[in-house]
């Protein structure tokens, strides 16, 4: 009786129910980013307008994904730690101690013999243990994440450089550059890499419940617990899965560079979660998007390259950034507030 | 200078022949301080500078963590003053800023060894020993001038390293200079971070800036990997590359003439071994060899030759390896 | 009484650093039985709760299953032997959907991906079930009213089908139709063998609802097993509080149609929620509203308190009039709210009582901006022991007190800063009943000393009893005004559901 | 009669109450951050056993105390801003861009004519500004607090680097340098003006209605706001106090370095997080402790001097500190937890 009218009222107000599908995923990311997706059409235009062809070339935006591909990979694995309520600054050194551990193995004397998936195997290994271990150290050691992350920062360079003895290790090993510098009908391997962690991590964390449970665990961890939620376990594989990213990450890097170093990943932190935080997700946890990550990854990058074009000076780059990354940010409030979201 | 090839062996970290001086004298505490060893090069300075130390009986080597924090070299450098070391090598993140410490410490009595980014007064290093970063510009311009050969529309570019630093300026002013006369201009320039990792990057976008390309020249040779990783992955060859510093990854290629750099300019990373020699005969009163001076000089300023393909045997076993 | 127990607890003790939240309890739970849970404010019965479900473990104690020891590892083990519980401070996670947060724990997945749309379906299912047909599985939990969370939290409980269902304070923040519903769903259970353990502060629910009570005080049993029907409630309330309780409400005086009108409201609309609101309450008078929830009440207080714009009318204190939606004027003015959700909007959770209470006042106990620390807590002590808040110690973290003792630190803070308009909402929600006619005792007071207030309130006793004027609230619009003598429970409650009979 | 007994056995729990007054203050300080000061004194036992009188020499510390004063005022900002629930990574940037704008007055032509104090409160000015500017876009543009400072960490180094066009700037001004080479009593000017910015910031946020103030909006912002406080102004009030007290550093920086560069205070954000953080102080906001903070930066730079004065290696230096870290985090949390806090 009196429920209807209340419901009425409640309906009229509620969104609209989403539909399932791509499309409707593609028009649900395109519209919570509203503001990102301009702010990226509006970097395009600016590259058109000034540097006319040769920004709008395939070529030119394949290095643009390329460049982004790397840095992408970790800031898709740093969605999930930040959603989950976590932070870390140690994803650049994990990026550096994989490349190096890996490399050392491809040119240590056994170069010849070893077949390239070994290279690729142990970067995730050692990316992966790396995380494990921050996540041990977070979640049943209980040290905040942001200084567990800052010794495994200082630990992880630290080891990378032992090992390489400082020096950049050259990888030689014809299997590994064949198969990353290859295409698939014209869209280079990294950046099918890159689409492929994104479209998985875009899954993972929407469509499963471990997904689901990083959510909980990041908005709102006693309420996680009371669900029966083991939310240590869990904080410790979101820092594993972060630090598998890395390793990929540093396979990539290999595979770009030729080499393994321990100064690989310079200030990749930064970076990411500047990228993720862009993108929409709450450093508080318990809100994050995949979308939002590659959205502001895709700025950073087309950011820089349209800077290049334009053979801007450093420092003059550096002002517009500043500027441009808050004006992005007030643009994405004030789009996603008009669509109601 | 470290640049002679050697023919002791003994690894191809700094160089050197072995004199007279050489043999033992009173025991020498030296305390070594540079900037984080964030790239190759200035790992290759520091584990120069260890090295040449190993092979003195009379020397003892303190190094401290490399750091970019001025505030942080200004207390190591008080921490070695109050620790009364006998000399200090010093390679400091800003010349200017280490200023006054290392005055402090020439008054102390401590025999400051000022090396690569010189300090602003005369008065606050016993000796300096620098290496030429404008004459880098200059050896890495004439050269391209002379392979470009009055091409007068050639397109030049620059990857500089990185470009808060003064270093970079120097080296960019004296390409400049070298290029103009030869009446070309640097078209294109992008800096990265002297990892291999920023060369590749910056690489990468400068390729897409300039369809096409004759000449580039590379600040450093640790970004050089990246930047030549970038040009294989971009499938380009039209240009070729002269590179800067002087690894021996470079010179391999030089000498393997198979890879976009024709050319390198050295930039000694044995300057902080150098600076441990200097100190050590500073302190001891020796003289330098082959020099009728009876003391340690004031400067000593290094020589930025470039290596191609033609003389990079003699340079190859004393590069260093990044 | 042939029954076996399904749940029995002996001896249950659990430790906080510095409190003894339970030292010894002993209960039975029959299958179909209703057993209610009695109490005043922290004797126990969130942390029994919370021993009962798993969440905490318990120091000492037996507790037996279906006549087996267990001792539950964590609240997964709890769920899968069949105890689903509902706990007082809402487990839901803002920003999932509903749905999510019904399955939070237990989803309904394959190979570790959700069915979304089984998900929903089932949990629109439960919803129709509880009676609300308008909460859409697809919103965000977050930007629901708590009263709606509650139902969300209660669509969780019934989707784990337990066979022992635990709800620690349900119909707080319900309105009396949706207590309705939640009774029938309890008695559809329980003649389908489930045991509820129900918990709450409102004596007539457990008579109408309760088979059998249990009544702790201070973390001990103090009775059990009493028949909820036959028990006195003289003698409940002496149990519970070892005192004995006259009369819920004061003494209301005859308010001087003189006195000045102190807070002035014209017009107020916001645009959206509520529209054309007119209030007027004069110095000493009490003015409830009341209403169903969702009606609007707490967006007009927010509103008159500047935490929200409104889009038209204008709000005077003292003839003078405040600028639109800023609380600084407001708190300048002479007006103090105490917000509905005490939690989110009310509490510091982590900081000492003291500093909670005072936070709102500091400018009284500073010279040049230096505190005087110690003043500060001598007038919080003196507050915290009128209201009789405990555990006593004004140092104490606030998160760690129960939900009745947070709820008399937010009225602390404001009877602190001897205000000229006092908004409540929801008060009392969670106060036991000693408590309560002390917090109706210090309203009267303080309007007798020639405050205005005004009260929200979703129990219409409350409203009738203590205020003397009622405003009812129906959808946003003042539909009925007059002096609360004059009208009834009844006549209140048809006024509210007016138009929703079908 | 009952309640009297209830009232007994909690009274007898409660924590006793605290005492005002000196003492209680070194005590309480000290218990509740029992773990750093172990922390710190086996780091300074680590320092005795294995650089003997090297280290235990007044010199030794007076060299430590110094190094902490820079980053010591700016930690001290930060521990504000982080208590009032946000965080700041421009901080190393504003130290060079006040550094530079000071110097550049100082260098250009004015040189012989202006007094030291232009100097001083030149450096104030401009960090005070990059605050307030900080603070508005956070409070009042509501951009998160990361992004938007993140923006100004770019913008005030590219703007350092052009109004000194990427040159050191020397400082020749009697008077500045005089003043700040002094001591008092023995103790370096720069150590006393860090003492008093702790000690200060220390009343500040515990005696005065600011500090409590800082305390609510970082615990909840929304029951600050409906408790009365102005939570937006209060906010950019956090920020430009951070940046006043980076102005200071920059002055504290200039004194000791008789330049202002582009370069200074280089990562000082990372440096500055970590001592607040370390020191106790919550990243979420709602709780910080000034004397934590004071204990962390003598830890960071002891555990530099005890390694400079120790010879090394550098890449095990990085693996140690990242150990000694996560070591001194448990150990605080141990202790803490015994002594009830
Ligand atoms: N996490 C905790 N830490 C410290 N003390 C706690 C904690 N949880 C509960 N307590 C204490 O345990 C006692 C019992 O609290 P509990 O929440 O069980 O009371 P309650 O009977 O549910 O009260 P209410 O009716 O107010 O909800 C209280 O003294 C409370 O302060
Ligand atoms: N932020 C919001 N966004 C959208 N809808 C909201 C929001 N907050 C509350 N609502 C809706 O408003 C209604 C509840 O409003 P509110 O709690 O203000 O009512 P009330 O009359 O104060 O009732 P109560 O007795 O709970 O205080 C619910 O239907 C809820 O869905
Ligand atoms: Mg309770
Ligand atoms: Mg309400």
């Amino acid at each position: 009786m009196s429920e209807d009218t209340a419901a009425a009222v409640a309906k009229e107000k509620a969104p609209a129910v989403k539909e399932s599908g791509l499309s409707a995923l593609l028009g649900s990311a395109a519209g919570r980013n509203t503001g990102l997706v301009v702010a990226l059409v509006l970097l395009c235009l600016g590259g058109v307008v000034t540097a006319g062809d040769r920004f709008a070339d395939v070529d030119n935006l394949l290095t643009i994904l390329r460049l982004a591909a790397v840095i992408g990979v970790v800031s898709v694995g740093m969605t999930f730690v930040i959603t989950g309520g976590g932070i870390d600054l140690s994803v650049g050194a994990i990026v550096a101690l994989s490349s190096v551990w890996a490399t050392t193995l491809a040119t240590q004397g056994l170069a010849n013999d070893i077949h390239w998936i070994v290279i690729v195997l142990t970067a995730l290994l050692v990316g992966g243990a790396c995380g494990l271990v921050n996540g041990v150290l977070i979640a049943y050691g209980k040290v905040v994440a942001f200084i567990a992350t800052l010794a495994s920062l200082a630990a992880a360079r630290g080891l990378a450089e032992i090992i390489s003895n400082r020096k950049t290790q050259i990888v030689n090993v014809p299997g590994f550059t064949a198969f990353f510098d290859a295409s698939v009908l014209g869209v280079p391997v990294l950046v099918v890499i890159f689409a492929v962690v994104a479209a998985g991590g875009w899954v993972l964390l929407n469509r499963t419940t471990f997904g689901r449970r990083t959510f909980a665990v990041g908005g709102n961890p006693e309420a996680a617990r009371l669900a029966g939620i083991d939310v240590r376990r869990h904080t410790v594989m979101l820092y594993s899965l972060l630090g598998l990213c890395c390793g990929l990450a540093a396979v990539m890097l290999i595979a770009r560079t030729t080499t393994g170093s321990a100064t690989h990943g310079g200030l990749y932190e930064l970076d990411a979660i500047a990228a993720v935080v862009i993108g929409g997700t709450l450093l508080t946890g318990g809100r994050g998007t995949i979308a939002g990550t590659v959205f502001g990854v895709l700025i950073f990058t087309t950011l820089s390259n349209v800077f290049t074009l334009n053979n801007l000076s450093i420092s003059a780059q550096a002002v517009a950034k500043g500027a441009i990354i808050v004006v992005a940010v007030l643009l994405q409030q004030r789009l996603a507030r008009r669509s109601g979201a | 200078t470290g640049n002679t090839p050697q023919d002791t062996g003994g690894g191809n970290q700094g160089g050197g022949v072995r004199v007279a001086n050489d043999e033992p004298g009173e025991k020498v505490v030296i305390g070594f301080s540079a900037p984080a060893a964030d790239h190759g090069w200035m790992a290759a300075i520091t584990n120069a500078a260890k090295a040449e130390a190993g092979k003195y009986s009379d020397v003892e080597l303190r190094v401290v963590e490399g750091t970019n924090d001025v505030n942080l070299q200004i207390s190591q450098v008080e921490t070695f003053i109050n620790d009364k070391v006998d000399a200090i090598v010093l390679l400091p993140f800003d010349g200017a800023a280490l200023t006054p410490v290392a005055l402090k410490a020439m008054k102390a009595g401590i025999t400051v060894i000022n090396v690569d980014r010189e300090f602003d007064s005369p008065f606050a290093a016993r000796s300096t020993v620098l290496g030429d970063n404008y004459g880098m510009g200059v050896s890495a311009g004439t050269y391209v001038c002379e392979k470009l050969n009055g091409k007068s529309d050639a397109v030049v570019a620059e990857i500089a390293g990185i470009d808060s630093l003064p270093l970079t300026q120097d080296r960019s002013k004296g390409f400049a200079d070298a290029l103009s006369g030869c009446g070309l201009k640097v078209s294109n320039r992008v800096a990265a971070e002297f990892t291999v990792e920023s060369g590749e990057r910056a690489a990468a976008n400068l390729l897409q800036a300039a369809p096409k390309i004759d000449a580039i020249w590379n600040h450093d040779d640790d970004q050089g990997v990246g930047v030549a990783a970038a040009v294989k992955n971009s499938g380009r060859g039209e240009f070729f590359m002269v590179g800067g510093a002087g690894s021996a990854n470079v010179m391999r290629e030089i000498q393997a003439d198979n890879g976009p750099h024709k050319a390198t300019v050295i930039y000694p990373s044995t300057q902080g071994a150098d600076g441990i020699r200097l100190a050590r005969l500073a302190v001891q009163n020796k003289s330098l060899g082959d020099l009728v001076e009876v003391e340690v000089p004031r400067q000593v300023q290094l020589y930025a030759p470039v290596v191609t393909k033609d003389n990079v045997d003699r340079y190859l076993p004393t590069a260093f390896e990044s | 009484m042939t029954a076996p127990a399904l749940l029995s607890v002996r001896g249950v003790v659990k430790r906080f650093p510095g409190v003894t939240a339970l030292g010894g309890v002993d209960f039975d739970v029959r299958a179909g039985e209703v057993h209610c849970l009695l109490g005043q404010n922290g004797a126990g019965k969130s942390t029994l709760i919370k021993v009962l479900s798993g969440a905490h473990r318990p120091d000492e104690g037996e507790i037996r299953w279906r006549g087996e020891v267990v001792s539950f590892s964590g609240p997964t083990a709890a769920m899968r032997s069949g105890v689903a519980a509902i706990y007082q401070e809402l487990d839901l996670v803002a920003g999932l959907s509903v749905a999510d947060n019904v399955f939070l724990g237990h989803e309904l997945s394959t190979a570790g991906f959700t069915h979304r749309s089984e998900a929903r379906r089932r949990t629109r299912a439960l919803l129709d079930r509880l009676g609300h047909p308008d909460i859409s599985p697809d919103r965000d939990v977050g930007r629901l009213s708590v009263a709606h969370q509650q139902i969300v939290s209660m669509a969780r409980a019934l989707s784990l089908d337990g066979q022992l269902l635990i709800m620690d304070e349900p119909s707080a923040v319900l309105d009396p139709d949706e207590v309705r519903v939640l009774f029938g769903i309890i008695r559809e259970l329980t003649a389908q063998g489930v045991a509820v353990v129900y918990i709450s502060h409102r004596l007539a629910e457990i008579r109408e609802i309760g088979d059998r009570v249990t009544v702790l005080k201070d973390g001990r049993t103090v009775a059990t097993g009493l028949d909820a029907r036959e028990v006195r409630t003289p003698e409940l309330i002496g149990m519970m509080t070892g005192r004995v309780l006259e009369n819920v409400f004061p003494q209301r005086k005859p308010v001087d149609p003189a006195a000045p009108e102190v807070l002035c409201v014209r017009g107020l609309t916001d645009g959206d929620r509520f529209a054309e609101v007119d209030l007027t309450v004069h110095a000493g008078e009490v003015v409830g509203l009341a209403g169903l929830v969702g009606s609007g009440r707490s967006e007009i207080l927010e509103t008159i308190y500047g935490a929200r714009k409104s889009a038209g009318g204008t709000v005077e204190v003292d003839g003078r009039r405040l600028r639109r939606g800023s609380v600084g004027a407001a708190v300048r003015a002479g007006m103090g709210l105490c917000p509905e959700e005490r939690k989110s909007q009310g509490l510091l959770l982590d900081q000492a009582v003291y500093r909670n209470i005072t936070v709102s006042s500091l400018s009284a106990f500073a010279s040049f901006g230096f505190l005087d620390d110690r003043a500060e807590r001598d007038r919080a002590r003196g507050l915290t022991e009128a209201l009789d808040v405990r555990p006593a110690g004004v140092e104490r973290v606030v998160r760690g007190l129960s939900g009745g003792n947070q709820q008399k630190v937010v009225l602390a803070r404001w009877l602190l800063r001897e205000c000229r308009v006092l908004l409540l909402d929801e008060p009392t929600r969670g106060v036991d009943v000693g408590a309560r006619s002390e917090i109706y005792e210090l309203v009267r007071e303080l309007a007798d000393s020639g405050v205005a207030v005004v009260i929200v309130s979703s129990e219409v006793e409350e409203v009738l009893g203590l205020a003397d004027r009622v405003l009812v609230v129906r959808e946003g619009r003042v539909v009925h005004e007059g002096p609360a003598d004059e009208i009834d429970e009844s006549r209140v409650l048809d006024l509210v559901m007016e138009g929703h009979a079908a």
